[in-house]
């Protein structure tokens, strides 16, 4: 119900894959920690996969600004990969779709990295 | 017309705990009342980000301040309150979040995603002091007449 | 202890569909205090018992008057109370539906549901006027202290 | 979520297969309006079949007596099928297991009434 997070390595990039809800609380916490954890070590290249998240509310869509300047400022790049349809609505709804590099396609997000 | 419309109120602590249970009540309401999954979905998101307004907000996360809920099931919309017992504010004093200066705020959505997702959408300010957050939904035109009214069926409930 | 108490209140209307929606909004409390499915139904039928009583006995199905549920999370159990503002009345008053002259009665066996279901069960007359039902359930072994204490799960939620 | 039920013949017998919750309300008001219905057809033998029955509420119960009492006293016999546990239990802690005539086997159930 909650939120879950892996993440894996696909070449230099990083995908964290999501499932579930990011939300104000643990699920918010979560994503910031994941994010932190691998720049921490480094990676600088992340998507974030959120093609079995069905629920974003406004303290999730701020952790996935937050994410996004945060990578930014150190020279990194966020992008996003499978909205479902409710956040993708909600992307553009906010005006967000534009600031977020979105793909649909995981092959194409790891390339667009060059 | 007031004796058609169904009333139920919830009193919850300023806990993030409350969060969660204020959409769920809510959700449960919204679906009784015969709005699809999708409507529900944006009612109780709305509940959701009113509540989180009111522990964060309105009660600074104080415990023992009360968070009221009112869900209203009028002839033609469903109507909720979260009602809190902090300062109060203005909408007028809300920043635009769609501005090109605050695209990339992490904070500053939630009074604009209820507003999206609501047909209507006022603050009050109490008299008592606190914000009282109205919004209001009108029924699916699918839905039939009155709240709660369900297709009949012989046989089966 | 009293700060360590979750409190939520619930006003519902004198009306069928409260029964269900008491119901609901119970299991969903029981379920985040740590219950398991099946005392999460025993907790969730003996507050449908209660609120049936209410609406059939202490009010008389008459629609404005409010029934208020109270769930307290207490450090050891959780406790509900479900307040009408009929006429009251005393347990002893209650046939026993055990009685072999009762066992093929259509009613009479409600209060004996609840008293089975919960670990508590007591009934207070209000000053005002009204029954008060008042029923426990301790938390079982397995769940953690706390109310609504989940096991730690790194990585999740 | 609610009642469901459907009523078919087993040679001299009638069996109405239920599924859902027996409650207040509609659902109970619907297992009487079945029981009448074959009641008034002259079906005396009628046997509950309440395998996917997983809730009845004390206005179920009282339902169920009204049905048994019902029948009986019009020289008929009603019979209770499949009781899943929750139902089992309900009718045990109230001490009507033992008034009621109770199958696990359909074909032993309908045979019962020779
Ligand atoms: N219940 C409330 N009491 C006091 N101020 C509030 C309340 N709800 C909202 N506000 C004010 O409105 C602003 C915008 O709220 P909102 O759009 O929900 O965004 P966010 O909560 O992310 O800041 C808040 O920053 C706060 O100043
Ligand atoms: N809230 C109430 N107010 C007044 N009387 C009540 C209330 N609840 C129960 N009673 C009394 O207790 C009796 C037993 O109730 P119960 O065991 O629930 O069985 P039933 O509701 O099937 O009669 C009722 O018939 C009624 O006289």
């Amino acid at each position: 119900m909650n939120l879950r997070a892996t993440a894996r390595e696909s070449g230099s990039v990083i995908v964290i894959d999501l499932s579930g809800r990011i939300t104000l609380g643990e699920g918010s916490a979560l994503l910031r920690q994941m994010i932190r954890e691998n720049l921490g070590k480094g990676h600088k290249k992340i998507i974030l996969n959120l093609g079995e998240v069905n629920y974003i509310d406004s303290s999730g869509i701020g952790e996935l600004v937050s994410g996004y300047t945060t990578v930014t400022s150190q020279g990194g790049e966020l992008k996003l990969l499978n909205l479902t349809k409710r956040v993708h609505d909600l992307l553009q709804i906010t005006k967000l779709f534009t600031v977020f590099d979105v793909y649909s396609d995981e092959r194409t997000a790891v390339r667009s990295f060059q | 017309m007031p004796a058609e419309t169904k009333r139920i109120e919830v009193t919850l602590e300023t806990l993030l705990d409350s969060v969660s249970l204020a959409e769920d009540i809510c959700l449960r309401i919204a679906a009784s009342a015969g709005f699809d999954e999708d409507d529900c979905h944006k009612i109780g998101m709305s509940v959701r980000e009113g509540v989180i307004n009111a522990y964060r907000y309105g009660h600074d996360s104080q415990r023992g301040k009360k968070i009221h809920l009112v869900f209203e099931l009028a002839p033609d919309k469903m109507v909720i309150r979260v009602i809190d017992h902090g300062p109060g504010f203005n909408l007028a004093d809300v920043p635009d979040p769609l501005a090109e200066e605050n695209l990339l705020k992490t904070s500053g959505r939630g009074i604009f995603l209820m507003r999206s997702f609501m047909d209507e959408f006022e603050v009050l300010r109490r008299r008592q002091g606190g914000a009282e957050v109205v919004m209001a939904k009108q029924y699916p035109a699918s839905r039939g007449a009155g709240p709660g009214r369900r297709s009949a069926n012989t046989k089966e409930e």
